[in-house]
């Protein structure tokens, strides 16, 4: 047997698992962040290696920090896992507040006993997303906790962006007049987690939508730096809860048009399958916008030329309304309130 | 309410279980309370079980009375 | 969706709107009572109310499974989970019906209890063979419709020996809930209360047939028209009904003859018959003790019984005082009526059963209805 | 009984406890922020309500970002608890940059069940720090896991700040030669957490040492702004992890005086009894300099004058070292080399 | 601290390093061997090599209880945790060792196993009082200091008819595993180890008295001295032994006087012949079967017995092959000798019984002396 | 190694129960072991269990001898 001088045994990351030793900030932790995270990684900002990265902003701009925890089950669904989720999700709570993301923090909790191809697999899934976003994870942490006190692995990832002059971006700024747009079909992501969920399993194609949207939104800001008011991405309690915060918000209300959202078939099909309704689920890669009249139809447009847009629509218009109720022009000819998420969505037998 | 739902039955896949379609999207489901259920039927499936089946006549005739003159379709059922 | 699509289209919405129009008397009120939760499910989300004439009003009945599941039974499902240790599992429905102590089968499940959503009486019997070591309690709840899945789980449950599972059984019957709605002193008292007929069940039809309806018709002289959930299912019964007023009759209609027999689904009737028998009185929540409304697990699968099995004993809880439940399932108040609504009560604090499910008819005013209690000003700027 | 129009119900904070529908986007998450989070909280940037936080930084500086996950337990420890130590330890891991702490941001991931009472008094002692500190939390996130997939309260706390010109801070940065200083006692924080431990428990009076750090920083940078090398706060794996990871960072070795490390007597006692050493034990409070020789006297003077650095000391010299040893003369008279944490420090019997 | 600081005086240890130049004779070699791992400890963290004369040699024995364990009986607790369902209660120092299948105690609580962390055998009593629904099972390990209170666990839980605890005893005896070295044909070929001297176990001999050690002095003619752990009572003791060597004497002396006696804790003794007996033979990890070297529980606390309870086998493990221990323990060999030291074989990846814990003759040597292989400059600028 | 450790017994509570102290802080250990031990005394603790106790004269005489001269202090108990 010939040993090298300096070897040192790597990460088994094909049988290994993740053990309170991978926590306790010694040589075994050591060898975690540098085998795997940093190797996925890699960047000049994580290379400094120090208690948090130091960067340089462009000057002048103001800065905009968002923060989401992500702890979906399962890891792993169509379309997608934690990892490229935490890496798309704050990415668009940045992009959401007009900002040009620049850099993400993320901080790992991981399970006593997680497997350590599976841990591969997340950081390698949000390595990529980071990379395709043009978004580096210039820092982290990684805490383990003991088995049965975490769920394999929580990704809180936090985002750092610019936002351009002239840019006002903010759930307050709607007003009656203004025009609601979608960026697309809704209840993908939602569904397809669903669709993994035990006991609850189906077959679909369906997949969920995660995407990061900083490159859409940077397109709707050059088609109207002013005209965008309102970016709002709908993710948990789905598009309606996001419209309630923002009537709320506003201190406005809306009217929507049921007929102009578009919905998947499959999608359609699993909430009726499951006694659930579209507008609650989660998207992870949608965004709707509110809009000054008059830059509606140049926003629209720009949303429609770029590929996770294409599927854009006006959904409805911004109302006075003291309530701020979210109404909605049925497609069957009604007219109802589109209320807040109660509690959890959970599926119904009646 | 009792949340119910016509399926398409494409493929019986074990005793008193069988594959149902909707939407583009597939479940398995329990046919054991329908036990003349065929491939090619619609069933209604409620809590992962077909309890029912569509009559794709009556299915017809009831979209063709809607809204129209009393008596001017042909009459529904009716017990006395 | 074939046999979905084709019942939820507008346009042939405005047509019977259009007969609706035209058929109903102006000079006179029309009240009905949709019986079950899908029919008023349907109202609120497609925005029924808005295409009926004025004069033309929809009561919303005790018809969810989930609304008239008293405290006392949620209580017993708790007791199994937190005192009995015993693994529950439940449709998620029922999750977060609230019972004594602040608590709910969620709450309880926050506390500790082994409490799981399941989407099928299946999947309770699969989580009964996966431990062995432990007791798997199905929480069973529901109309007609969900009975029979039930008694199929029993029934295998007693094929395979499947010692560590069992039922707590709470099953309800729709035609003596309709029955105990007619006989109460205000509707009894013509006038107080007008009810000039009712929609009926469309996937309990499906089980029992539309014979069971016929008594009421002749005994209590009201139309009926049973109806899918569909909202021109809908639509066309009230239009059923507005006819059958018009022209004093008081029969028995069948509008979801796609679905619905007679007879009924005689297989699943018979699995029920084998499996259960009637209850001599169950409580329901808002209406109180209803005579022979429910179903007990037969002497031959006593084993299965959760009631016996842990030696359950069933305490009534009584609603919060200020909750007008039992007028709103009558006909008799309004949600608005009730002077906790939407304050106390909302939907993540229900107080008492209509706020409970979103079928609830406190429910589905709160989530889909209120604005209609208050002028909206829809401006669209330029 | 008389209702007021707009009456909502408010959050049981003393009975309630954590559901899942606090995590789900609706209502009831909603009321969870305004009620329990805005409210200690408040502050400009989280009342914008949105998806992020827009803020201004004085133009021309470099930013540091920094995130740490927090998941101590027992949550509430003598001297402190999981929210202050989370407020403390962003901070100080900006500051370890040699940064100025601006903002944080904070991740929670709450399991189903955490009694409210005690999500309150979290968040409360998180509100204390950070007013104290002068950085305020302006955006955060809340999930809510299943019971027995948490562990009460995860919080994961990310902050940005600002490094002032000329400052140049790295655990790169130690060359041979260089001066080691120490702010104080180590140790307290790991004992008081482990004297609560469910059968490890002992009385003591031992509080833990969680502070914010960023003052004492200033004041070192103030004495001397470029003499500042490498700024460290030992938390896991302690002192002598912290000591090799800067070793190995900046390439050197180093020779510690056991003689010159504080440690309270307590600490020392709590450490024979459970088999610990506390030059393994983590520190939420104290930091370990690396200076050039010549600004160390001034380094050390700041430090004494400042609250938190009132014990500090002289701990030790940057060597020339290929193996990056650290090594300790020890009080005895001998000389060891003390390694990095191997696996967790786990109380011992033999 | 009382009666520990004293005996850490940095003073007092110049003035016998200066006593040990003076009588260490420059001519000769002198190899002793510290039995336990608590001299080794002291031995590492005090820096105590350095101040001992170049020709005195300490070699490292196999005194720690946690790197004697044998793979096989990890495997055993293993086996509790995770194929039993058994709560396993366990001292922090074994949940690194590692076992079969590259798991160790810490990995199979990692899978799921119920694996606790106790600082008391009393602590795994309580676990079993308060989950009567559990067996509980503490895996005993230890020298003759920590028999007596597994002792007093299995005597309480007898008297409080506690029927779901139970011990997997691993305890062992030192004074046969000194001897199995001394027989050892590498030892007793004179010269071909040249172990000159024991300094004899400080707490065991506490329980034990020092009496034990005299059948060595006389049989092996091998001076033994009784030391305190503390770093003064080993140099002392060491100096004790170059007496002896220098003046040819074979005695047990006893330098920790201030704690054993000549005949031990009679209490702690005669409560361990209550619960326990020999065992025929033992594996020790490193030094292969041991006879009458370990300790098993009575006939008459049978119940108590892990190993009968759940009917377990005991199947022993080969270490790595490339792993000198064996070589290590008895003083043939040093760590920096074993191929793997230092790469394959470190404190996180453990191969061999010396890395396993810190008291380790590898793990000693990995972690605080290491850098005596290597010269290391030290310069200080300005 | 038997990590034990001498302790300050301070308080006797309860049967076979005991409170230590050392270095300022204080332990619940059991005394079973050492039925003579007595209040005031120096303990050996291993394990939550006192196993021995310290001889207070027998350690002042070990730390005067500690780099003497062979002989130069009373000698130690020898066995021979
Ligand atoms: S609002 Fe609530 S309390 Fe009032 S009647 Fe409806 S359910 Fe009962
Ligand atoms: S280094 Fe490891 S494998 Fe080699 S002798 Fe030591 S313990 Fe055995
Ligand atoms: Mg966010
Ligand atoms: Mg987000
Ligand atoms: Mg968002
Ligand atoms: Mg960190
Ligand atoms: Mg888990
Ligand atoms: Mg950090
Ligand atoms: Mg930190
Ligand atoms: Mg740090
Ligand atoms: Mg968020
Ligand atoms: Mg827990």
């Amino acid at each position: 047997m010939t040993i090298k001088k300096d070897y040192v045994r790597p990460l088994d990351l094909k049988n290994g698992r993740i053990d309170m030793g991978h926590g306790a900030g010694g040589r075994a932790a050591a060898q975690l962040i540098e085998e795997l995270f940093l190797k996925a990684f890699d960047n000049e900002y994580l290379r400094q290696g120090n208690d948090g990265a130091v960067f340089d902003i462009p000057a002048g701009h103001k800065l905009v920090m968002a923060t989401d925890g992500h702890v979906v089950s399962p890891l792993f669904f169509p379309g997608g896992d934690v990892g490229a989720l935490s890496v798309h999700g704050t990415i668009n709570d940045v992009a959401m507040c007009g900002a040009r993301p620049l850099h993400i923090a993320a901080s790992f909790i991981l399970e006593e006993g997680f497997p350590l191809a599976e841990l591969k697999r997340v950081v390698d899934s949000m390595a990529a997303a980071s990379r395709e976003a043009g978004v580096p994870i210039i820092t982290g942490d990684t805490k383990v906790v003991e088995k049965g006190k975490g769920d394999g692995v929580f990704i809180s990832t936090t985002g750092i962006g610019v936002v351009a002059h002239g840019v006002n971006v903010s759930g307050a700024n709607a007003r009656p007049g203004d025009v609601v747009l979608l960026s697309g079909t809704i209840g993908e992501h939602g569904v397809a987690v669903l669709s993994q969920r035990e006991s609850l399993e189906f077959e679909t194609t369906i997949a969920s939508d995660t995407a990061a949207l900083h490159t859409l939104v940077a397109a709707m800001l050059e088609a109207s730096r002013d005209g965008v008011r309102v970016l709002r991405d709908p993710t948990r309690g789905g598009l309606a809860t996001t419209l309630n915060e923002v009537a709320r918000q506003s201190g406005v209300g809306m009217l929507l048009e049921e007929a102009a959202i578009p919905v998947l078939p499959q999608v359609d099909a699993a909430c009726e399958l499951l006694g659930l309704d579209p507008l609650y689920i989660a998207n992870e890669g949608k965004l709707v916008a509110v809009c000054a009249p008059q830059s509606a139809a140049a926003v629209l447009a720009a949303m429609r030329a770029h590929p996770l847009g294409g599927n854009a629509v006006r959904i409805g218009t911004v109302t006075e309304d003291p309530h701020h109720f979210v109404q909605m022009a049925t497609r069957f000819g009604g007219r109802r309130v589109v209320d807040w998420l109660s509690g959890e969505q959970l599926p119904r037998i009646c | 309410m009792c949340l119910a739902i016509p399926a398409l039955l494409i493929e019986m896949i074990g005793p008193d279980q069988a594959i149902v379609e909707l939407g583009g999207i597939r479940k398995q489901v329990s046919t054991a309370l329908v036990p003349d259920a065929l491939v090619g039927d619609y069933v209604i499936v409620h809590v992962g079980h077909a309890i029912g089946q569509i009559d794709p006549e009556e299915a017809r005739r009831t979209l063709a009375m809607f809204g129209e003159l009393a008596g001017a379709t042909p009459a529904l059922e009716t017990q006395p | 969706m074939k046999y979905i699509d084709e019942f939820r289209d507008g346009g042939v919405a405005q047509k019977i709107a259009a007969r609706l129009r035209a058929e109903a008397a102006p000079e006179r009120q029309y009240s009905f009572m949709e019986f079950c939760g899908g029919h008023t499910h349907a109202i609120s989300r497609y925005g029924i109310t808005e295409l009926l004439p004025a004069n033309v009003r929809m009561i919303h009945g005790p018809g969810c499974p989930v609304c008239v599941l008293p405290i006392g039974r949620i209580d017993l499902a708790i007791q199994l989970a937190l005192d009995k240790g015993a693994i529950v599992c439940t449709y998620g429905d029922t999750m977060r019906v609230p019972a004594s102590d602040s608590l709910s089968l969620v709450r309880a499940k926050a506390r500790g209890g082994d409490i799981r959503m399941v989407y099928s009486a299946t999947d309770a019997l699969q989580i009964a063979r996966q431990n062995p070591g432990h007791e798997v309690v199905f929480f069973a709840i529901g109309f007609e419709t969900t009975t029979p899945p039930t008694a199929l789980a029993i029934r295998t449950a007693h094929l395979e020996g499947l010692a560590n599972f069992s039922v707590l059984c709470c099953h309800v019957l729709t035609p003596s809930a309709i029955t105990h709605i007619l006989e109460s002193p205000e509707v009894r008292q013509y006038g107080t209360v007008p009810i000039d007929g009712f929609v009926g069940p469309a996937h309990v039809s499906i089980v029992i047939g539309s014979a069971p309806y016929e008594h009421f018709a002749q005994e209590y002289r009201k139309p009926v028209v049973i109806a899918g959930f569909e909202p021109l299912d809908v639509m066309q019964a009230v239009l059923m009904l507005v006819r059958q007023v018009n022209e004093g009759r008081t029969e028995v209609e069948n509008e979801f003859t796609r679905a619905v027999t007679s007879e009924g689904n005689l297989t699943a009737q018979a699995l029920v018959s084998e499996v259960f028998e009637l209850r001599a009185s169950f409580e329901w929540r808002g209406l109180g003790e209803v005579p022979y409304s429910a179903l007990k697990i037969r002497p031959a699968f006593a084993s299965f019984d959760a009631e016996r099995r842990f030696g359950l004993g069933y305490r009534p809880v009584a609603d919060n005082k200020a909750c007008e439940c039992g007028a709103i399932l009558r006909g008799v108040k309004k949600p608005t009526d009730c002077k906790i609504f939407g304050t106390v009560c909302t939907p993540e604090n229900p107080m008492g059963s209509c706020m409970v499910s979103s079928e609830g008819a406190c429910a589905a005013h709160y989530s889909y209805g209120r604005f209609r209690d208050i002028p909206v000003r829809v401006e669209v700027a330029a």
